[in-house]
């Protein structure tokens, strides 16, 4: 099985693979480049903890395949904090105790700052309905929805 | 495996045409990568037809209808304003599939092509009247998209043949049209009934309509008594009666781990009424 | 511990940032999946596409030729001779003679990459001889039905049985048949529900290694790595000291990750490939089909009450299958079941039936669920009949302490009657409802549980603290460790670094189970810096030459104290850790017990819902949870209990549930089709944490992860009735079930 | 002499009764001496039972018990 050369960039930083057409982007990521902050849920795209954004487009890196992601830009949770800065979402999440386990956490923050930077004031239900793709089994929601909500009002640059 | 990624459909066709064993296209990929990785469908060849110029587009034709790439993803379409305020059913029908990320990948031809009975976009396209341009070994031809489904995981495509672009008619004025699907969570499931209305008015009074039901029936179904239940009435109740106890009677649906036949019967009139409440509305000028 | 010592509480109570907050909102933390080792292998797990058949071949030849291929096991590879409990967790691990359930492993491979193991997978032919099957409750019981292990019942079986009953269990007091006559209103109807799994979002994964020298490591993401030790090495026939077993951050367990289920491979595998490392994680479908969903249960509940409301009689009988394996919780969903009401007489009736499923493994308050939807949902249809208001017929039977339990024994300090309380004082029951709305109300019930606990903490040179436990962190208790420990010993929080540590690290504690780990682990680092304490005390004594009875310990420093006070100044932690050296050597403290006392939890849900009645599908419109605390260490991670509880049991009550065909096979193994909840499903879930401390415990916790998932179900199905008349008694209540019952 | 309630399908292996006196001092003396008094009860036994003193699960076998205590035999209560 003939594999292909794939060069992308991830967070800014260009790299290069070997990828099987088989393997998907989110096996390259974890197992090809070490970046395992993105996590595999289901494969199916149903759960959304593997979301990265691909040319800026929040997708699910479990539904790309490696060969794909040649010549794009891929955003995953490692790039979410920029020079060690954590992004007012990370804060948030924190602050509000939004995680537990944390396993879905990573999928959800690429998903709340893909709609952050599309929607900078969204309502209680545009957080919940972009959010339906990632799913959390520990939380029930409530204090995700709660950060994503003053993450968005901190960015805005109001008082929680 | 082996992995294309032809510039042109034509380069496509051929590959597909020249390919012994399982072949797949991948546009959005939603559906084949899940059927690749679950070893349900594990294809020898695999055509990426994303490097294909103009896939990405969506493009008024000359007529003033719509021409959308096979790439074009959900999240795409919902962004565009122009298609939007034409075809507000089929937009909605499509942004119904799967998760914000899902969107961000899936695409028109990809749920058609999947063939499930369920697909959400297929009924709005069906009731909006659309077309596929297919590309095969033998050139292009055009097929309405009720006719591309012929069962479950099956459609009408031959070998080699690949759908190279979605074509919407003009929408022309007084006209509107609404998705509803019924699933039993808010989002990310698959559709237990799905109804699309499609309609035009003559002042208040309904002048033409066209009903599609989904998930239903082994494929999608346009209903006609439907249509005609509604047509040259102003969607009053006993219009409204008439057009549900239609569509329930079209429906040949099984019981299945997502819902029972019995309750898609029923539940197929209650979505029709309501997406025709919404495409009447729609129609006399309330925005999506 | 009395009320005025709780208000001198500096960090107990607060709600500090989590310890492991920043590595896991970077995705710097690491799980089960997220480890690699040098030369390791990938493997892959041939399961049965059958739900009962006779394995008549295996036929591993095409896979062990594929280049990369370095190991196949099979049950072959395991010792013979288990018994009990361990020959039960080998059998699911890897089928014998016969595959039991749809999913059931029968073979494993390990290759150089997780492709070529896939490959190799389907490369092994196994020929079945497909055996009749059963997999519904009601039908396992059957007289007739298929016997899927003869002999399998223990002693508690009388002669006479069907065969699938495994265990029998029969309880209860008083004289059940007079307290009917009693009654002015006798009531009888039968409940089921359906298996859910716990849907943690992160699947199985370990990396194992093992020599052939018996000696080997493990990674795991797990919520006791002294049970994965302990039951790997029983089915592989290791000794147990020699694994070292190292959990990893894990991606909830909610009582699933609890027990083995395809971790004995990896470490077979990699003994049979020369010792290379394994690497071995499940796919959805894998975890749905195989690991441990809860059971299924079919239930019949009389109950007999005055006009007034008091209950003067109860009887339950309940069925439950927990898959091939005797271990469905039908003891536990008794025990609970009336567990919030005085009953002055009542029946218990249970039986363990097998079904062609997988092994149940728990889920958040095993049993309690089931038994709480039945008794709570007939108690509610009584309250109506009667013209009672739901909440104030169960503060009429609310237990209080010092009442005898329906299971038996008398209750020491609880909160039920506070719960009622508070939630009838909480501004939800006052909100109004419209048409097609209505509210339900339920109450729930878990035990808790103490275990087996070790601890260990030591002082470092500058008195900053480090804490080692050894239940894992699923949801903030690290934080809870660290603020008890700095609590104690009178320092920052931020001074405090708590370790899940490995197997090799401490003695042998019980998993992060049983609503357990703050309660239990929390109360061995209590007790560990106490005895840090008393050693930095006598430091300080020894310096000041004074008796260490004369020093007392107080924000964070020894003082001298009685006739000695205000002799010397006091000493900090970090005067007295920096000279640790030259003062006697380390200073730590170190807490082994099986801790009792744990504080049973009660709780009472309140949620409004709305019908479509065209549709049946049933929205929540409103949810609150109240429950006892007991004392809330760090109340965000209480409420977010609390929270995950309810939308669970939300789940359960509404879509969740295992769909079996004709065939036995599980028709709904990935999650598109196995509904947990959405955001969007859920509103916003309102808590009171109510706080009658536990005695048991230094600062007052009682355990709180379980008892939130069990009023859901209930609560749901009272407010759908509420909302439409109708009274649905089977769980999940589907649109399709709600538009049936409303057209009935 | 320790009274030991039993669950009631126990009272098969017990000539019928509910409550046995046991002479005990410790949690082990009572699991001891329930199956010398009734040997049919020593699969339950061993299949793993919890003890229940005044309200509280014993934690170990030497947990100490006196006449003056309320002792409860359940199955083996864990949780999830």
């Amino acid at each position: 099985m003939s594999k292909i050369h794939v060069t992308t960039t991830v967070n800014g930083d260009e790299v290069e693979f070997l990828a099987d057409p088989r393997e998907t982007l989110l096996d390259c990521l974890r197992d090809k480049l070490g970046m395992t902050g993105s996590k595999e849920g289901c494969g199916t795209g149903d759960c959304g903890a593997c979301s990265v954004t691909l040319d800026g487009t929040l997708v699910c890196s479990c539904l790309v395949l490696g060969v794909e992601a040649d010549g794009k830009q891929v955003g995953t949770i490692e790039g979410v904090a920029e020079g060690g800065v954590l992004h007012p979402l990370q804060k948030k999440f924190i602050e509000h105790a939004a995680l537990q386990c944390g396993f879905c956490t990573p999928g959800i923050l690429v998903a709340a700052k893909a709609l952050l930077e599309q929607n900078p004031n969204p309502t209680e239900t545009e957080v919940r309905y972009w959010l339906a793709g990632n799913l959390c089994r520990c939380t029930g929601y409530d204090k995700i929805v709660r950060a994503v909500m003053d993450a968005a009002a901190d960015l805005r640059g109001e008082a929680a | 495996m082996r992995y294309h990624s032809p510039s042109t459909f034509e380069d496509a066709a051929r590959i597909a045409a020249a390919a012994q064993g399982v072949t797949r296209f991948l546009a959005g990929g939603t559906d084949v990568l899940v059927q690749l990785r679950s070893g349900h469908v594990l294809p020898d060849d695999l055509i990426d037809l994303k490097k294909i110029p103009g896939t990405y587009d969506i493009a008024q034709t000359e007529d003033g209808g719509w021409r959308i790439g096979i790439a074009v993803p959900g999240a795409a379409l919902g962004a565009h304003a122009g298609l939007c305020k034409d075809w507000p059913g089929v937009v909605e029908g499509m942004e119904l599939v799967g998760s914000t990320q899902v969107q961000g990948r899936a695409t028109l031809a990809g749920n058609l092509c999947n063939g499930s009975p369920a697909a959400d976009s297929v009924p709005g396209l069906v009731a909006a009247g659309a077309t596929v341009e297919i590309t095969g070994p033998e050139g292009t031809r055009s097929l309405p998209v009720a006719e591309v489904p012929v069962g479950p995981g099956k459609t009408a495509l031959t070998a080699g043949e690949v759908i190279s672009a979605i074509v919407l008619p003009p929408r022309g004025d007084k006209a509107g049209d609404a998705y509803l699907r019924f699933i039993p969570r808010t989002e990310m499931d698959i559709a237990v009934v799905g109804a699309a209305v499609s309609l035009r008015l003559d002042g208040d009074t309904i002048a033409e309509a066209r009903v599609a039901l989904g998930a239903v029936a082994p494929t999608v179904l346009l209903v006609a008594e439907a249509a005609e239940a509604i047509v040259g009435t102003t969607l009053d109740d006993s219009a409204m009666d008439a057009l549900a106890a239609a569509a329930s009677a079209a429906c040949n649906p099984i019981d299945d781990k997502r819902g029972t036949a019995a309750f898609r019967i029923e539940v197929a009139g209650v979505m029709a009424k309501r997406a025709a409440r919404i495409a009447y509305d729609r129609a006399k000028g309330a925005s999506a | 511990m009395p009320k005025d010592e709780l208000k001198e509480l500096h960090l107990v109570g607060t709600r500090p940032d989590r310890p492991d907050g920043l590595d896991k909102v970077t995705g710097r933390a690491r799980y089960g999946a997220d480890i690699s080792a040098p030369g390791m292998l990938w493997a892959a797990v041939v399961r049965s596409p059958h739900a009962h058949a006779r394995i008549l071949k295996i036929d591993s030849t095409k896979a062990e030729a594929l280049d990369g291929v370095k190991a196949v096991v099979t049950r072959a590879d395991f010792p013979t001779g288990l018994t009990g409990e361990d020959w039960n967790l080998q059998e699911n691990t890897m089928a014998g003679e016969v595959a039991l359930y749809d999913g059931h492993a029968v073979a494993a491979v390990a290759a150089t990459s997780a492709l070529i193991a896939q490959e190799a997978a389907r490369l092994i032919e196994v020929d079945y001889e497909v055996l009749p099957h059963v997999t519904d409750v009601d039908d396992a019981i059957k007289p007739d039905a298929p016997a899927i292990r003869p002999g399998a019942a223990d002693a508690s079986v009388p002669e006479g049985m069907p065969p699938n009953v495994v265990r029998y269990i029969e309880f209860g007091h008083g004289d059940v048949a007079a307290g009917f006559d009693d009654a002015d209103l006798v009531m009888e109807k039968s409940y089921k529900t359906e298996a859910t799994h716990q849907g943690y979002i992160e699947p199985h994964a370990c990396l194992g290694q093992l020599g052939e020298d018996g000696r080997g490591e493990m990674w795991v993401c797990t919520q006791g790595h002294w049970f994965i030790r302990r039951m790997c090495t029983a089915v592989l026939g290791i000794e147990a000291a020699q694994l070292r077993v190292t959990p990893s951050e894990i991606g909830g367990g909610f009582g699933g990750k609890t027990t083995i289920f395809m971790e004995p491979l990896s470490l077979a595998l990699s003994r049979k490939a020369g010792g290379r490392p394994v690497k071995l994680v499940m796919s959805r479908s894998e975890v749905l089909r195989a690991t441990g969903p809860t059971a299924s249960a079919s239930m019949d509940v009389k109950i007999g009450m005055k006009k007034d409301g008091s209950i003067t009689a109860g009887r339950a009988e309940f069925r439950m299958q927990g898959g091939a394996f005797p271990d469905a919780p039908v003891d536990m969903a008794l025990y609970c079941a009336f567990a919030g009401y005085k009953m002055p007489a009542v029946e218990h009736i249970g039986y363990d039936v097998l079904a062609n499923r997988p092994k149940c493994a728990a889920y958040r308050a095993p049993g309690s669920p089931m038994g709480a939807f039945a008794v709570e949902s007939l108690v509610d249809e009584m309250s109506r009949d009667l013209g009672l208001d739901p909440i104030d017929v169960r503060l009429k039977n609310a237990v209080v302490e010092g009442d005898r339990a329906s299971y038996g024994p008398k209750f020491g300090s609880i909160g039920l009657v506070e719960c009622l309380e508070a939630a009838k004082a909480h501004p939800n029951l006052q909100a109004p409802l419209g048409p097609n709305q209505g509210r339900g109300v339920a109450c729930g019930y878990w035990f808790n549980h103490g275990g087996e606990t070790s601890v260990s903490m030591a002082i470092s040179e500058d008195g900053t603290a480090q804490v080692s436990i050894g239940t894992p962190d699923i949801g903030g208790l690290r934080a809870s460790i660290a603020l008890m420990t700095a609590e104690t010993l009178g320092i920052p929080y931020e001074d405090v670094r708590v370790n899940v540590v490995e197997t090799g690290a401490l003695g042998v504690n019980e998993p992060t189970h049983g609503s357990r780990a703050t309660f239990a682990s929390g109360l061995g680092a209590v007790e560990a810096a106490r005895q840090a304490i008393g050693e930095m005390c006598k430091r300080a004594a020894n310096e000041w030459g004074i008796d260490a009875e004369a020093v007392e310990w107080v924000d964070g420093a020894a003082q001298p104290a009685g006739p000695n006070a205000g002799k010397f100044p006091p000493m900090t932690i970090a005067e007295i850790a920096g000279k640790m050296g030259s003062t006697g050597g380390p200073i730590s403290g170190h807490h082994e017990s099986v801790p009792e006392g744990v504080g049973a939890s009660f709780g009472t849900h309140v949620v409004d819902v709305e019908v479509d009645p065209e549709t049946g599908r049933t929205t929540i419109l409103r949810y609150l949870v109240v429950q006892d605390a007991g004392r809330a260490i760090h109340p965000s991670y209480v409420e977010g209990q609390y929270q995950g509880g309810a939308a669970q049991g939300i789940g359960w009550a509404l879509n969740e549930e295992y769909v079996y065909g004709e065939d036995g096979r599980l028709q709904n193994p990935i999650f598109l089709d196995y509904r947990v909840p959405v955001a969007s499903d859920l509103p916003m879930i309102d808590t009171v944490i109510v706080e009658v401390p536990n005695p048991g415990h230094p600062y007052g916790v009682r355990g709180v992860g379980e008892t939130g998932i069990t009023p859901p179900l209930p609560a749901i199905a009272n407010a759908i009735h509420a909302a439409t008349g109708a009274r649905m008694r089977h769980l999940p209540m589907t649109p399709a079930k709600v538009l049936a019952a409303l057209k009935a | 002499m320790v009274a030991v309630n039993l669950w009631s399908s126990l009272t098969r292996f017990t000539d019928g009764a509910r409550v046995v006196e046991i002479e005990a001092t410790t949690v082990a003396e009572v699991l001891n001496g329930l199956v010398t008094a009734y040997p049919g009860l020593a699969p339950i036994i061993e299949g793993g039972v919890s003890v229940v003193i005044d309200g509280d699960v014993a934690s170990g076998r030497h947990t100490p018990v006196a006449p003056e205590n309320e002792v409860f035999l359940m199955q083996r209560l864990k949780g999830g």
